[in-house]
């Protein structure tokens, strides 16, 4: 079986590490993820707040030329590429006229079939059954496992059950020997694309996610998104400023998290390309 | 409903009958910027329900609307299942047709219109082009002045873009929708 | 020769706005064997009904179609009508020219084309229509009453009061129901126990009640005036004669961290009990899921100590059939948990609590003995935030309907708290007050005005716990949707009013309809309020939908006061729309066959033989034959019957037949 | 048939019966039906391969009645048949012996009539692959032409009633063609008229018919009305089961399960 | 040409679908003109001559509608009316008469929505379907005759 993979643009830039995480725990479960040929960007945030169309022929294309490759599954690990290829496919599946429109302007065939996975759902379905196997060294610390909006909302289409309190990424992590903390900001925005333009809102929503986490002792924030990550990582001076006091705890992504566990290094987990330093051993 | 109401085209675009929101402020109340807006989920709800052409016209002119994330928080709490993300898209999507963003916002719609434009240079996002696009209109110039060299140093920025090779093809779908504006 | 009148009516506006109800009429005076034609404001008013009494004897007319509402409606009215002009009631019917017309179409020239085909459908069938006559058949003057609440409560005394028998049966092991879980009730902030368990002991103590505690509805047949109700008495484990209710057993037994439903979790019972102290019988029963002796075979310690030995432990639940001549349904309501609403946290955070869960706590004899104290910790909490509409309004993950108590229980738990916590502080996210109710909202008023509960309009998004406080995430829609975040201490979700989850089940044993949200339906939403659509049957207090208990207790006595009614005469009469099996002249007899396919299909068995003999008393023929005192005309039996030998009065072969051809074809 | 033929006599003689249905000789290579009442009639009396007419239609018919309580010849389909009208109350016990015949033509004895359905769950319906596949084949038909076929097929259809009179299971005094009040199926044959007989003789029979073929096999112009017969005796089995008579089971139709498929309502 | 207009009958039991189309109607919910209805005391009652019948008379579609299984106020008339469709269906489906003309449903008497939807979805299929000409041609025999 071969599985789609669309990596989406921060991968390549910002969040490679994320990238590369990926890929090397999808090796060690000899696990072949290919990605689509000539993808583009999805949008994101910018296209569905400016325009409607292009919001959807966007992520259209994409799906579509997955579709040609004759993928059963398409992984994608960015959140938001996820929520807006899902959303795509929802949209145009309820409506048809707007389909037909799409369709046209893409000129490919499209059937608007695919099976889209994020990051968790492939991590459940083909890492998490090897894991028994994989793991060599449990991670033994608290860590708050943070999903962020666009994995869980709109809940109807994300087909989250627990949107208020989501629970994969915990049981994951539980996997991986690490303790998942109960916490009530699993879902909270960080301030998502307002990264660049509004770097104080960034730091306020960022910044009482990471208070909170902090204040019930997790060691790490636990993350399955390239925004949240930049946000509570990269942006860690607004939120400082926010706070008014430094916060020093690590941000991973959930792959990075099982490629450690897995007992590749630091650098092929891609950990030294983080802003604020990660150090996992804090409570063995 | 009118069919000048602004409800009504709300309606025919989204399929959001503003007409079921019952003022119960939830969305409001769940809203990670609410208290930053002049104008709350809620009480956009109410205005457009009133088919008043002058409250339609401070919607439009309003800050909230792009200070909005769409993290989804309001629909999925919503006891009437309005989608008020999807009712703000068409909103936000209609300000900026008209030329009517507002000025606090110029940021954000800057950010975007970068960010459309650097896609639909390459294809994919360059992420140095679009902080160098957006630098340059919004006028920011030394903001994060320290990050892109810390970002290159970690191997997070690429000095060169990626192209992706359907050119003429990816064209056809900017063509006719999204105007690059010389603002 | 058919002389059919019929009777066209304009339902004020509700038919004309939308049929040409003159054209009606004038259409249908032109059908073969219609001898008389008209239309009329109001048909079912006096002069409507002196205008078809008249039509009758001016015109000798042997058959009546009244083209108006529906026959769910106004049948009975129109039928007795004709019977005061002399003509046979069944020889009049209707056609539904509102419900089924008018109202769901918009005025045309097809609206009234329909409304003219539905009128000769109905012409058509009454010229086949036969004279009937009522069926008597005798009445038991036993009640069975379903549900010991309130409403169960006050419909047994009621009737029982009347000189009738009454059977009270219990689901639990004590009456009582939610009223006896309250604190103090709105608005004039009586105990509820107070005024409740006097009547509570009444109706132990009255001669024509039998209460029947522990016990469940198994089984009804049998139709009003003659029901057979199978009662399944669950076994108590005890001897209840020989029980003198000393109490020693609950002390003693071992197992005790049940959570207590009767305190809502919030206090702990023994395996053996009493649910609450002033419970009626005020005997125990043994719960077998959490007795150790029932799950792994050691204890007895209750038989050792029981100083009348009354405990059994090999008791079964028991099956007792009874003759009822009508039943009341009285099951009440259930809470909805709010645990479909994870972002109110409750379930999460054990100060996040139901309304009910407050009643608990506010009541003296509550786990705390009626301090407020939190769940959590025992702390009397400083702030509580009241979240009304929790589930109520909310058709997204709660009900849609108005839970109707919840705006009156949340003023009167505000106040509770200010009474009892004076420095506290107390605020309500409401999106309405509904206070409409004598004294109601005169209460709502004083909560605000005197007792100072801080009234929010709008809504709560999230409540989470940061620092041991619960963070209270709402809004002040009144302040241009100001966001409003409260610290609080404790929260109490006013959660929405629900059927009881056995209420389905219930209904389908009984036959009686219930609407979506399994809150058995009225016979009329305005003019027959404690009818069910099933004869015989009445309802009472919340199982009909969220009330209030003044609400209940009038209910309640409505549904008594049917019900003595009914018992007030030796006979009743029941429309004579039943199956019959035909005869014909010898030697044929009957057409039957006897191939019984009928009576295997006939659901209340009321299809036996009957043994055609010839002179010398030899059978020559065995046929079918419907005791008309059991069958209730489904009909089922007819569509069986292959050679047509059974047929129904009032829905005949011919009648259904004709109907079929005169709605097929027009002009 | 020796062994039948002295356990007929022996039962007139006996006057345990007054008379013996079976099967005779007829002209050329046919046979008719006997009915014995005289020790010696019995010598008539064959059964072989050609003895396909179902007798047990005899069994209802009031002249038969009259002759006193009979005996009667009774192959597999017969078998069948006689057990369905035990079922139907048309029959008891003591009011017939049964001289069965296994298929492979040896005399059987049968006690009661549970002993015939302990017989017949070892002779179960089938329906052969020939009809199978020309159901299927009908059925694959487009609807329209599906419809054409049977219109086409009954246009022969002059309402003889033959089908009606071979039926074992038809045994009302009066059929409802007959019934007047009203007209439900109109006498003359013209197509819809015949539409309407052949679904109502279907219909009755649903859940009832034991695949004796009796009625195609009387039917002078040949309609295959036997294939709708069959095709209800496989939605029977499609939907509820099994199929065939059965003392304890009641009818197809006069009995229900709360969970009966019904996936085509709304 | 003006367009087809379906010619529909329902046959609906008194207790549920009737009472739901009652409630249709106080709800002042619309729906086609086309259907009109006849009532039964139950979905047992309901002969299949009688659907049979209609087609003869020129019915381009029917509604067979009842209570929801379990909830038949007389216990299983409903049950037993069932299993009569599901044979009836089948013989009607082998005989090449269209088995989309007759739509089956439970409305219960709380279901007013439902009601106008099932009238409404089917007047649609009618439409589509368009008259039931195979049918009249069958039936129209006798007139023809007669008109001779």
């Amino acid at each position: 079986m071969k599985i789609g993979f669309y990596p989406g643009c921060s991968l390549t830039g910002s969040s490679r590490e994320y990238n590369e995480s990926l890929l090397a725990i999808a090796k060690e479960a000899g696990i072949e993820l290919v990605e689509i040929n000539d993808w583009n960007c999805c949008g994101a945030t910018a296209a569905h707040n400016l325009n409607k169309e292009l919001s959807l022929s966007l992520p259209a294309r994409n799906l579509a030329i997955a579709e040609s490759e004759e993928m059963d599954e398409l992984v994608v690990p960015c959140a938001a590429c996820f929520n807006r290829l899902v959303m795509t496919q929802h949209e145009l599946s309820e409506k048809k006229d707007l389909k037909k429109v799409i369709s046209e302007k893409l000129q490919m065939p499209f059937k608007n079939e695919i099976r889209i996975l994020n990051v968790l759902q492939f991590l459940e379905k083909h890492i998490v059954p090897r894991l028994d196997q994989l793991v060599k060294s449990p991670l033994e610390i608290d860590v708050a496992c943070y999903y962020g909006c666009l994995l869980v909302r709109p809940q109807n289409v994300m087909k989250s059950e627990r949107f208020e309190d989501p629970m994969s990424m915990d049981t994951i992590m539980q996997k991986l020997g690490a303790n998942p903390i109960d916490w009530p900001f699993k879902t909270e925005c960080c301030g998502a694309g307002f990264s660049i333009s509004k770097t104080e809102i960034v730091g306020e929503l960022s910044g009482k996610i990471v208070r909170n986490a902090t204040g019930r002792g997790a060691k790490a924030i636990v993350v399955a998104c390239p925004m949240c990550h930049s946000n509570l990582d990269m942006r860690r001076p607004a939120i400082d400023s926010y706070l008014n006091m430094k916060m020093d705890i690590p941000v991973i992504y959930i792959t990075q998290a099982i490629a450690l566990a897995m007992g590749l290094t630091p650098r092929q987990a891609g950990i030294q390309r983080h802003f604020v330093p990660v150090n996992l051993t804090v409570n063995r | 409903m009118d069919k000048e109401d602004l409800s009504f085209k709300v309606r025919q675009d989204t399929g959001v009958n503003v007409r079921e929101c019952y003022q119960c402020g939830k969305c409001t109340a769940g809203c990670p910027v609410g208290e930053r807006m002049d104008l709350r989920p809620s009480v956009i709800m109410r205005m457009l329900q009133s088919g008043d052409t002058a409250s339609e016209e401070e919607i439009l002119l309003s800050n909230s609307i792009w200070l909005c994330l769409t993290c989804e928080t309001c629909y999925s709490r919503c006891p009437m299942e309005l989608d008020i993300p999807k009712v703000f898209d068409y909103l936000r999507e209609k300000s900026y047709a008209e030329g009517k963003v507002n000025s606090q916002s110029s940021d954000i719609v800057t950010f975007h219109k970068s960010f459309l434009n650097a896609v639909e240079r390459n294809g994919r996002l360059h992420e140095m082009t679009l902080i160098l696009d957006y630098k340059i209109h919004s006028g920011n110039l030394f903001q994060d002045i320290t990050l892109a060299p810390e970002m290159y140093s970690k191997g997070k920025l690429h000095l060169l873009p990626e192209h992706i090779k359907d050119k003429k093809g990816f064209a056809r779908l900017f063509k006719d929708q999204f105007k690059k504006r010389k603002s | 020769m058919s002389k059919i009148g019929v009777f066209i009516c304009h339902c004020g506006e509700n038919i004309s706005a939308t049929v040409d109800v003159a054209r009606v009429a004038e259409a249908a005076g032109q059908l073969e064997g219609v001898a008389f034609s008209t239309d009329y404001k109001y048909m079912c008013s006096d002069p409507g009904q002196t205008m078809i009494k008249q039509a009758i004897k001016e015109n000798g007319l042997n058959g009546v179609v009244v083209g108006s509402c529906s026959p769910r409606m106004h049948e009975p009215t129109f039928r007795k009508a004709c019977q005061e002009a002399g003509l046979n009631p069944f020889m009049c019917e209707m056609a539904n020219l509102r419900e089924h017309c008018s109202w769901v179409h918009d005025k045309s020239e097809a609206t009234t084309q329909k409304a003219i085909d539905l009128v000769r459908t109905l012409v058509e069938k009454v010229k086949l229509n036969k004279p009937l006559f009522s069926i008597q058949v005798p009445v038991t003057k036993t009640a069975l009453v379903i549900g010991g609440g309130i409403a169960g409560i006050q419909a047994s005394l009621d009737i029982a009061s009347a000189g009738h028998q009454v059977i009270l049966v219990e689901k639990d092991p004590s009456i009582g129901g939610h009223m006896s879980q309250l604190s103090e009730t709105f608005p004039t902030l009586d105990c509820s126990q107070c005024i409740l368990t006097p009547r509570m002991v009444e109706v132990a103590q009255h001669p024509n009640i039998k209460l029947m505690t522990y016990a469940e509805l198994e089984k009804l047949e049998g139709s009003i005036g003659n029901f057979k109700a199978t009662i399944r008495k669950k076994a108590k484990s005890i001897d209840e004669d020989l029980c003198n209710g000393c109490g020693t057993c609950t002390t003693k037994c071992p197992t005790k961290k049940i959570p207590s439903e009767f305190n809502t979790g919030l206090g702990m019972r023994t395996a053996i009990y009493v649910p609450f102290p002033q419970a009626v019988p005020n005997k125990p029963v043994i719960d077998k899921e959490n007795c150790s002796y029932y799950q792994k075979g050691k204890c007895k310690v209750c038989e050792k100590v029981c100083p009348t030995g009354a405990i059994r432990f090999d008791q079964e639940d028991e099956l007792v059939e009874l003759e009822v001549g009508a039943v009341v349904i009285a099951t009440g309501f259930d809470i909805m948990q709010p645990s479909g609403f994870p972002e109110y946290g409750y379930g999460k955070y054990k100060d996040v609590i139901t309304g009910l869960q407050f009643e608990r706590l506010a009541s003296a004899s509550g786990p705390t003995l009626g301090e407020i104290r939190r769940p959590s910790d025992g702390k009397i909490p400083e702030k509580i935030v009241f979240v009304a509409c929790a589930g109520s309004r909310d058709p997204a993950k709660g009900v849609p309907y108005c839970s109707k108590i919840c705006c009156m229980y949340t003023a009167k738990h505000a106040m509770l708290y200010q009474h009892k916590v004076h420095h506290g502080k107390s605020y309500i996210f409401y999106m309405d007050i509904r206070a409409a109710g004598k004294n109601y909202e005169e209460f709502v008023r004083r909560a605000i005005v005197e007792d100072e509960v801080n009234y929010i309009r709008g809504r709560v998004s999230k409540v989470y716990e940061e620092n041991g406080k619960l963070i209270v995430k709402g809004v002040d829609t009144l302040l241009s949707a100001k966001p409003v975040e409260i610290e609080a201490d404790m929260v109490v979700l006013a959660s929405a009013a629900v059927a009881n989850p056995g209420a389905e089940a219930l209904a389908q044993k009984m036959h009686v309809s219930y609407d979506s949200y399994n809150f058995f339906s009225e016979a009329h939403p305005k003019l027959k309020p404690v009818e069910t659509n099933t004869a015989g049957i009445f309802l009472a207090g919340a199982c009909q939908a969220p009330k209030d208990i003044p609400e209940t207790v009038s209910q309640a006595s409505g549904a008594a006061s049917k019900v003595i009614i009914l018992f007030s005469k030796d006979e009743l009469s029941r429309d004579p729309l039943i199956a019959v099996v035909n005869r014909s002249p010898a030697p044929v007899f009957s057409t039957c066959v006897g191939c019984f396919m009928c009576a295997s299909a006939c659901p209340y068995q009321a299809i036996g033989e009957e043994l055609i003999t010839n002179r010398q008393g030899k059978v020559i023929k065995k046929v079918a034959k419907v005791n008309p005192g059991l069958c209730q005309g489904c009909g089922t039996c007819v569509a069986f019957c292959r050679s047509k030998s059974i047929d129904i009065q009032g829905y005949s072969n011919e009648q259904m037949c004709a109907e079929v051809i005169a709605l097929l074809n027009h002009e | 048939m020796s062994e039948l033929i002295k356990k007929a006599a022996a039962l007139l003689e006996s006057k345990s019966v007054q008379v013996v249905i079976g099967y005779g000789k007829g002209t050329g290579n046919r046979t008719r039906t006997i009915f014995a009442t005289q020790v010696t009639e019995c010598e008539n009396l064959i059964f072989d391969s050609r003895c396909v007419q179902n007798l047990a239609v005899y069994l209802t018919k009031l002249e038969i009645k009259k002759l006193g309580k009979p005996a009667i010849v009774a192959p597999v389909p017969v078998l069948r048949s006689i057990l369905q009208l035990a079922v139907e109350n048309q029959i008891t016990e003591s009011d017939l012996v049964i001289l069965g015949i296994t298929s492979e033509s040896e005399l059987i004895d049968f006690e009661s009539f549970a002993a015939i359905e302990t017989f017949l769950t070892t002779h179960k319906i089938e329906i052969e692959e020939k009809y199978t596949k020309t159901i299927d084949a009908i059925k694959a038909m487009p609807v329209a032409e599906r419809f054409a076929y049977w219109v086409k097929e009954l246009e022969s259809c002059f309402k003889c009633y033959a089908c009606r009179g071979a039926c074992p299971l038809c045994y009302c005094t009066r059929c409802t063609v007959d019934d007047n009040q009203p007209q439900w199926i109109s006498v003359a044959s013209h197509p819809l008229g015949n539409l309407e007989w052949h679904i109502m003789r279907a219909m009755h029979l649903a859940g009832r018919c034991t695949d004796c073929e009796a009625c195609y096999n009387a039917c002078p112009m040949g309609i295959p009305i036997h294939l709708l017969t069959k095709s209800m005796l496989q939605d029977v089995a499609d939907n509820f089961g099994s199929y065939g008579p059965s003392l304890d089971k009641q009818n197809t139709l006069s009995s229900f399960k709360p969970d009966d498929k019904e996936s085509f309502i709304r | 040409m003006t367009e087809f207009e379906p010619k529909i009958i329902a046959f609906v039991c008194n207790w549920c679908t009737y009472a739901g189309a009652d409630l249709t109607g106080t709800s002042r919910i619309k729906y086609a003109q086309n259907v009109k209805i006849i009532r039964f005391p139950c979905t047992g009652r309901i002969d299949f001559m009688l659907l049979l019948k209609s087609f003869g008379e020129g019915a381009d579609g029917i509604i067979v509608s009842g209570c929801h299984p379990n909830d038949c106020h007389y216990t299983s008339g409903n049950f037993h009316a069932r299993r009569r469709w599901i044979m009836f269906r089948g013989l009607l489906d082998m005989l090449g008469i269209d088995v989309r003309r007759i739509q089956y449903s439970w409305v219960s008497a709380a279901e007013g929505f439902k009601w106008a939807d099932i009238v409404n979805s089917t007047v649609n299929t009618i439409r589509e379907l368009g008259p039931y000409t195979e049918y009249e041609k069958v039936a129209g025999y006798l007139e023809k005759e007669a008109n001779q």
